[in-house]
């Protein structure tokens, strides 16, 4: 822990710390370009130097070069060192084009901001700037190289940071470009980090040309609502419209940056269906009546068949306050208890993870810190693509990772990947605890014991689950496994809140006991809240809701049951209002809202004009946050303090009240909890002849939310079946073939893949929105049976 | 050297049995990377020059993407990644070269080759590009056609030299 | 020396206002009679064009940010040659006081004042100005200037063909 | 003509290769025999590090110092790199080496890589030598077949490969950390230091750099011993011979072996033929394109690292370039600032953009445009770039333009006042 002085304050920095980290944390503001904490430092841009004066180290040097030691005293203010400042900026400058008025960056340039700092006001240079011809980088990215300074950000985040090998740069001397070898689409799911990290405007947000300057928008620190690991974001909008989300810093979950899903994946919050007002039976209506309408129904209801006819579904997708409120409504009329997730496998799941997970707990920055990583059943690009960047930072510190699944997993980093079947996954958790892998085949026992040996010599292990694909057993198998090896674990979980639902649920009831109250008539009124049961719900949960007296949904989004309710009560998004989530390790997160909802200014009309009528009412402005409308029927006052003063009273969210958004966040904790009982899974009949098919998440087009924004529309797979080059052949399937794929329930037509890195015997297909696919269950499997050709039976 | 396929009759950018030679090296080396710039001269060598196809050729011979490999060649000056002609006449154009009347042997090949740096002869034969010193200083001025250095270049010689090279191609 | 005193004050304001009766008098009869500000007067804002007829305006949205009372409101779009523009402009002229900000922050010497005083009306929503009524066609101050001349972005030239650039470059060129 | 003792070029007749037979018969291959048979890798370091050897690359780091501080007795993967990247301007006594006598060069190699233990060497050689490059190739075949390279080299138990590596053009590649890139395939952009190659070089082993002369050198310290090798030098504290390649504006521009500590005058006179037509000795760069500028009042310096450094400049590669009286000095800095802004390698900003703008500021005195304010701006460009940039590459262009700074500033004035060149042109 040395010791140093600049500018004549003294800081005492752990060991390690370079000069310029020093200076940061006293407060001193150093120009540098090519210094990013995720990125280290390299000495590229020589902007940031200090004079040593006393100490060990002397002369000017680059701070971000030199490692704090004792008795260093430093001068930041040098006139060698400004003078030389000054300098770097005027040579960055050389080429630097006059265009900030139209630029995107202009107002949170870097670049601008460092020229005044620097000392840079007068142009000597009067030869003729270099220029570029740019390159389509694809629908995410906006290049414009004629501003590049050459700091080397983007290429050290997108090849190094992120594991990309389709950008770089080209060439050498003042001749350098940062692009692809040929235009095209950025292939990496982290290319919208180039954004975020280009100090200038050469890399800019394509969803977001022209819209807004950074004075303008309204941003506010939030967590991504796309999976469930509680990335920080900051959602940005202006006339009511969301126009863009950047990553925000949590050094505990993303670090500095986030997935394209969570970055562009913004456009349902401006979705042109949604519904803006109340409406009873399809017919719009305003709050007043609406909830008058409701007080009525459901206390005609209870009136004639009991409080326990009433039954609530709330949602991962929900905050932790609307969840709260839930439970206290139910408790308050004896209404049946809340079940917060309808798809059972995920809900149970993410039950036995949260009464369990306890001192296991690891968030990805420790997953970047582990020297042992073994993956059993997730696909992080897929399902939550951060862990990826985390499990590649591990990789980079000389982590070994082992990976079993039965998806072809990707990931951006070297890892040992052996494809198992679904059904292996669990024999396999248990096997590494015993190091006994009977079940196996010679050559998988090899490759498991490799795997159990790497963990027991590990100091840092992590076990890494996807709770999709683990399920209810599964995860329950990896906790014990998780303390009988003593390794840290981490299971991804179905949403944002996935959690907190969980902690709230308790020993709750089910999906499937409800679904089956419902079809035996106990249930006559159901309020749906954030939750889409016709969708995520059980196969009968059509028919269970066919035979309600009444449906209410609360939702911001237009989705199945919404369609189908009797009152139906907008909510807001979730950059709209503030709230808290609890990510898959426990972690709670706060989150403000960035700006009030309303009808986007640009759907208004007048052909993009704002109206010429002056009102001092938003027009679409009537969603409301669901824990409002939940404090509404409850006649509790409209703040936070109250819901988490009540929150605080159960001893796993103390400390809930002091966080604030845009910080680390704090782990829930472990008092404890009762898993549910188990539950045995319904056998299925599976056809004669019938192929396992499992349906999983895909990187885009599978997540609810994001998969209503445009801007994502262009990378959303295609409707495929992947299946293993030797399941193809036995069945006469070539690659690129339309293939017919029949359920007990769809009948679809799709594309089939081969893939040569997933286990033979399975089909898997990702769950796409917006087709039959998405009425598969997730992450188990369905039996289905697979034609060649693609006539309509 | 066979530089179009008979059969397909598309440019060979490098033997069937090279390539395999180098994807079996790239196979026993820890560190494939190694190779490129062997992979990519090879490539010039018998194709004259690295067209994008031969980025992408080297690439899947070596595993790694194209970008990666283009990074290297562009960083390089003597991978042409563009047509040249038949013989690549590089100048120096360093100091002892311009000491001793290097700017006017640029002139003279110009002149006498008709086009600029950079640029190649309408025939095909000859590109035309400067170079920084290529270690012949003491024969100033010098330049190298291939990978033959020339020195003391005088205006016959330059004209011996260049009748010599195109009697050669032809 | 009071009586003195008291008799002088007097006098004095007395010849002011017999001189003043001679004098051509300072009030004109507006509307009827119009007055010439001096040159430098300013008043209501207009957008003017560069010399090849192009908008000059490029919606960086500067003259909005320095306004004081927040008058000028806008949104930029792309045309199709990449040329950045204000899909709408409004200046409200209500709460525009003249100070002459916007036309300072406008780097592409849009945004200019004129000497046009005359904006008053009885409907205070006819003083919301759009782009079609600010718009002119003329370049007021700076005639020669287009900033997509200068920009280094290639909208009104191709790309590195404005005078102070170079051709652009390629990595993959043979020079080295 | 050339009486002083010739140790590197004892074998060399111009426009011929001494490949192994000749090489042997005069005496090669004995310094290896003696190192491997008779001495441990220690006592090789110790002798070497006793003879005082400077590196010849240009940097002139003791060569013995350099080898005790590389992990010869840890076992773990380790490198020798040999730097045949000479592409500095005046420079190409390496190039006279390789052509003349390969096997002197891989005598040297074998006999560094069992002093420092290593089991594989890279030579790395520059794209426009391939004439070398082949006579390496040969030397290597040949060696290998006299059982001087591969397994249990002289039944020492320890082996030996040299692999050739060859390059593609860019003087960058002849900085040390960038030429271990280059040979690794990936971008040779100079590391940062530390860690230095000895701790972290080839993929990260311990890696030793040095330049072809000063291997060359080490087979004839083995033999003739410290002593014999100090007293080949001239002045006090010179070491050894050297190779002067002289060019420029002189009667004679051919490479000559020297000793150490010679005047400047009796390079120039004797050995150059004194300049060219008759003209007068204007300045010269004593040690290549990097070096500061000598002027006629340095004549009597003796060559050698320290003479030189007094006077601001340094001895390089002792590639000696001169120039007549009728040379621009603005003109020459120019053409060298030019080579040096298109040789960076684009990493570092005082490299990549300061040195076209000094460029810049040339080209537009040297053109007639120029102002007095920049000369005054290369003055403040010369002192922001000198030890600012990543790499020694900007360091050493801006020792020709602090040369011209020094003795040669009325040039400037002389360009700005008349709106052209002085010379003409």
């Amino acid at each position: 822990m040395p010791t140093l002085t600049i500018d004549n304050k003294s800081i005492t920095v752990p060991d390690g710390t370079n000069v310029l980290e020093a200076a940061q944390r006293l407060g001193i503001v150093i120009p540098h370009f090519c210094y990013h904490e995720a990125l280290g430092a390299v000495g590229a841009c020589r902007l940031c130097a200090m004079m040593f004066e006393e100490g060990p180290v002397k002369g000017l040097q680059m701070a971000c070069m030199v490692t704090a030691q004792d008795g260093m005293q430093i001068s930041t203010l040098h006139p060698e060192a400004q003078e030389l400042r000054s300098h770097v900026i005027e040579w960055m400058m050389l080429n630097h084009p006059h265009d900030c008025p139209v630029c995107d960056e202009g107002g949170e340039c870097q670049l601008q901001d460092m020229t005044i700092a620097g000392g840079h006001g007068r142009r000597r240079y009067a030869g003729k700037k270099r220029t570029w011809i740019n390159q389509d980088l694809g629908p995410f990215v906006v290049q414009e190289m004629n501003r590049c300074i050459q700091c080397y950000r983007c290429v050290r985040t997108y090849q190094d940071y992120c594991g990309g090998d389709d950008f770089g740069v080209m060439g050498s001397r003042n001749r350098l470009f940062f692009g692809r070898f040929q235009p095209g689409k950025l292939e990496s799911p982290f290319s919208g980090n180039l954004v975020d990290v280009c100090p200038t405007g050469v890399f800019t947000d394509k969803t977001f040309r022209f819209k807004t300057r950074y004075w303008d928008i309204e941003e506010a620190p939030a967590v991504c609502p796309h999976c469930s690991l509680g990335c920080t974001v900051i959602p940005g909008a202006r006339y009511r419209e969301l126009q863009r989300v950047r990553a925000g810093v949590n050094r505990q979950t993303n670090g500095f940056f986030i997935c394209d899903r969570s970055r562009f994946g913004y456009g349902y919050a401006n979705h042109r269906e949604r519904i803006r007002q109340p409406n009873c039976q399809g017919a719009a209506t305003s709050w007043r009546e609406a909830l008058e309408h409701l007080k009525e129904r459901l206390g005609k209801v209870v009136n004639e068949y009991g409080p326990l006819s009433v039954a609530i579904v709330g949602s991962p997708r929900s905050s932790l306050e609307c969840q709260a409120l839930l439970r206290e409504w139910t408790r308050e009329h004896g209404y049946r208890p809340p079940l917060f997730e309808i798809d059972n496998r995920r809900d149970r799941t993410a039950r036995i993870l949260a009464a369990g997970l306890g001192k296991q707990a690891r968030s990805m920055a420790e997953i970047a810190d582990s020297d042992c990583l073994v993956m059993l059943g997730s696909d992080p690009l897929n399902e939550a693509p951060l862990l990826a960047l985390a499990i590649r930072q591990a990789v980079r510190n000389g982590c070994h990772v082992t990976c079993l699944d039965p998806r072809a997993v990707k990931l951006p980093c070297a890892a040992s990947h052996l494809p198992v079947q679904p059904e292996q996954l669990l024999p396999a958790i248990n096997g590494l605890v015993a190091n006994r892998f009977e079940e196996f085949e010679r050559q998988d026992q090899l490759f498991l014991e490799g795997a159990a040996e790497r963990l027991g010599r590990a100091e840092r292990p992590v076990l890494v689950g996807g709770g999709d694909l683990l399920g209810p057993e599964g995860t329950e198998a990896l906790l014990k496994a998780a303390r009988s090896l003593n390794a840290g674990l981490f299971v991804t979980l179905g949403g944002p809140n996935s959690y907190g639902g969980a902690l709230l649920s308790e020993d709750g009831p089910d999906s499937e006991e409800m679904i089956e109250a419902a079809l035996e008539g106990e249930i006559k009124a159901l309020f749906c809240i954030e939750a889409d049961p016709l969708t995520e719900g059980p196969a009968r949960s059509a028919r269970a809701l066919g035979q309600l007296e009444l449906l209410v949904v609360c939702d911001h989004m237009v989705n199945r049951t919404a369609r189908s309710a009797d009152i139906f009560l907008p909510t807001t998004a979730p950059p709209e209002a503030a709230g808290t989530y609890i990510n898959n390790e426990g972690r709670m997160l706060p989150f403000g809202g960035a700006y009030a909802p309303g009808l986007p200014l640009r759907d208004i009309g007048e052909g993009g004009h704002p109206p010429r009528t002056f009102s001092n009412i938003t027009t679409g402005g009537e969603p409301r946050p669901a824990w409002a409308i939940l404090a509404t029927l409850l006649q509790r006052p409209l703040d936070f303090d109250s819901i988490h003063h009540g929150l605080e009273s159960d001893p796993h969210f103390a400390g809930l009240g002091l966080l604030s958004p845009g910080g680390e966040g704090r782990r829930v904790t472990d008092a404890g909890m009762l898993p549910p009982a188990a539950q045995p899974e319904f056998p299925h009949s599976a056809p004669e002849g019938s192929l396992p098919l499992l349906v999983v998440e895909a990187l885009f087009g599978t997540e609810p939310l994001s998969s209503l924004s445009p801007a994502l529309e262009p990378v959303i797979p295609e409707a495929a079946v992947q299946l293993h080059p030797t399941t193809a052949a036995r069945l006469g399937i070539s690659d690129g073939e339309t293939v017919s794929l029949r359920t007990e329930l769809e009948h679809l037509r799709l594309t089939a893949r081969t893939e040569a890195e997933m286990v033979p015997g399975l089909l898997v297909a990702y769950r796409l929105r917006g087709t039959p696919l998405e009425l598969l269950p997730v992450g188990k499997i369905t039996p289905c049976l697979l034609e060649k050709g693609g006539n309509d039976a | 050297m066979e530089t179009v396929n008979q059969t397909t009759g598309k440019d060979v950018l490098l033997p069937d049995d090279t390539i395999e030679a180098f994807r079996a090296k790239a196979a026993d080396t820890p560190h494939p990377r190694e190779l490129i710039v062997d992979l990519l001269r090879a490539i010039q060598d018998h194709h004259g020059w690295v067209p994008d196809a031969g980025i992408e050729l080297a690439a899947q011979t070596l595993g790694l993407s194209p970008l990666q490999l283009e990074e290297i060649a562009t960083f390089y000056d003597k991978i042409y990644r563009q047509p040249v002609g038949r013989k690549v006449i590089h100048l120096c154009d360093s100091i002892c070269c311009w000491t001793t009347g290097g700017e006017q042997v640029a002139e003279l090949l110009r002149d006498k080759l008709g086009i600029g740096f950079g640029e190649t002869t309408p025939d095909g034969v000859f590109t035309l590009l400067p170079t920084c010193c290529l270690g012949a200083c003491g024969d100033a001025p010098a330049m190298m056609i291939g990978l033959t250095t020339y020195g003391r270049l005088t205006a016959e010689k330059i004209d011996t030299i260049l009748r010599e090279i195109r009697q050669q191609i032809d | 020396m009071n009586l003195i005193r008291g008799i002088k004050g007097t006098a004095q304001a007395y010849w002011i206002t017999l001189r003043t009766m001679f004098r051509k008098p300072v009030t004109i009869q507006y509307p009827e009679q119009k007055r010439q500000p001096f040159p430098r007067y300013r008043a209501r804002i207009v957008l003017t064009r560069d010399p090849d007829g192009g908008e000059r305006c490029v919606a960086c949205y500067l003259c909005s940010a320095a306004c004081p009372v927040d008058c000028i409101s806008m949104q930029a779009a792309e045309a199709k040659d990449g040329r950045r523009y204000a899909e709408w402009f409004r200046i409200n002229f209500t709460r525009c006081i003249f100070c002459g900000l916007c036309t300072e922050a406008c780097p592409t010497r849009a945004i200019q004042m004129t000497s046009d005083y005359e904006i008053c009306n009885r409907d205070p929503l006819d003083l919301v100005y759009e782009k079609t009524d600010l718009l002119i066609d003329d370049t007021g101050k700076d005639p020669d200037y287009n900033f997509y001349r200068h920009a280094g972005i290639g909208v009104v030239n191709p790309r590195g063909g404005n005078e102070d650039e170079k051709p652009p470059a390629d990595v993959r060129d043979l020079l080295p | 003509m050339n009486d002083y003792p010739q140790i590197l070029f004892k074998n060399r007749v111009v426009g011929e290769t001494a490949f192994i037979d000749r090489f042997r018969a005069n005496g090669g291959y004995q310094g290896l025999e003696k190192g491997l048979r008779e001495m441990t890798p220690q006592e090789i370091t110790a002798t070497v590090k006793a003879s005082g050897l400077r590196g010849r690359g240009g940097a002139g780091f003791p060569t013995g110092v350099k080898w005790s501080f590389f992990p010869a007795d840890q076992p773990v993967e380790k490198f020798l790199v040999i730097n045949g990247d000479e592409m500095e301007p005046g420079t190409y006594k390496d190039r006279q080496l390789l052509l003349a006598d390969p096997h002197q060069l891989i005598e040297g190699v074998i006999l560094s890589a069992f002093a420092l233990q290593v089991s594989h060497a890279y030579i790395f050689i520059r794209y426009a030598y391939e004439e070398c490059s082949r006579n390496l190739e040969q030397a290597i075949a040949e060696a290998k077949e006299a059982g001087y390279l591969g397994r249990d080299i002289l039944g020492t138990g320890w082996d030996l490969e040299i692999h050739l590596h060859r390059s593609a053009g860019r003087y960058i590649l002849g900085e040390e950390t960038a030429q271990l890139n280059g040979i690794e395939g990936v971008r040779p952009n100079p590391r940062s230091k530390p860690p230095f190659p000895a701790a972290k070089g080839l993929w990260g082993k311990p890696t030793n750099v040095n330049n072809i002369e000063t291997i060359a050198c080490i087979p004839h310290i083995i033999t003739g011993g410290p002593g014999w090798f100090i007293n080949l030098g001239i002045t006090q504290g010179g070491v050894g011979t050297k190779l002067f390649g002289l060019s420029g504006h002189l009667n004679r521009t051919e490479c000559f072996e020297l000793p150490v500590g010679i005047p400047l005058r009796e390079v120039v006179e004797t050995f150059g033929g004194g300049v060219r037509n008759g003209k007068g000795f204007k300045a010269c760069l004593p040690g290549g394109a990097s070096t500061p500028f000598l002027t006629a009042q340095h004549l009597d310096t003796p060559m050698d690292f320290e003479p030189l450094e007094q006077l601001d400049s340094r001895f390089g590669t002792a590639g000696v370039t001169v120039f007549d009286e009728t040379t621009c000095m603005v003109g020459a800095t120019l053409n060298l600032i030019r080579f040096f802004a298109r040789e960076s390698c684009g990493w570092c900003t005082p490299c990549r953009d300061g040195l076209s703008f000094v460029q810049w500021i040339l080209e537009e005195i040297e053109a007639g445009r120029g102002n007095r304010d920049q000369i005054a701006m290369l003055k403040d460009q010369k002192k922001n770039i000198t030890g600012r940039s990543f790499c020694a590459l900007a360091e050493g262009a801006m020792g020709p333009l602090d040369g011209l700074l020094r003795h040669f500033e009325q040039e400037l004035e002389d360009h700005v006042k008349l709106g052209r060149c002085p010379f003409g042109d």
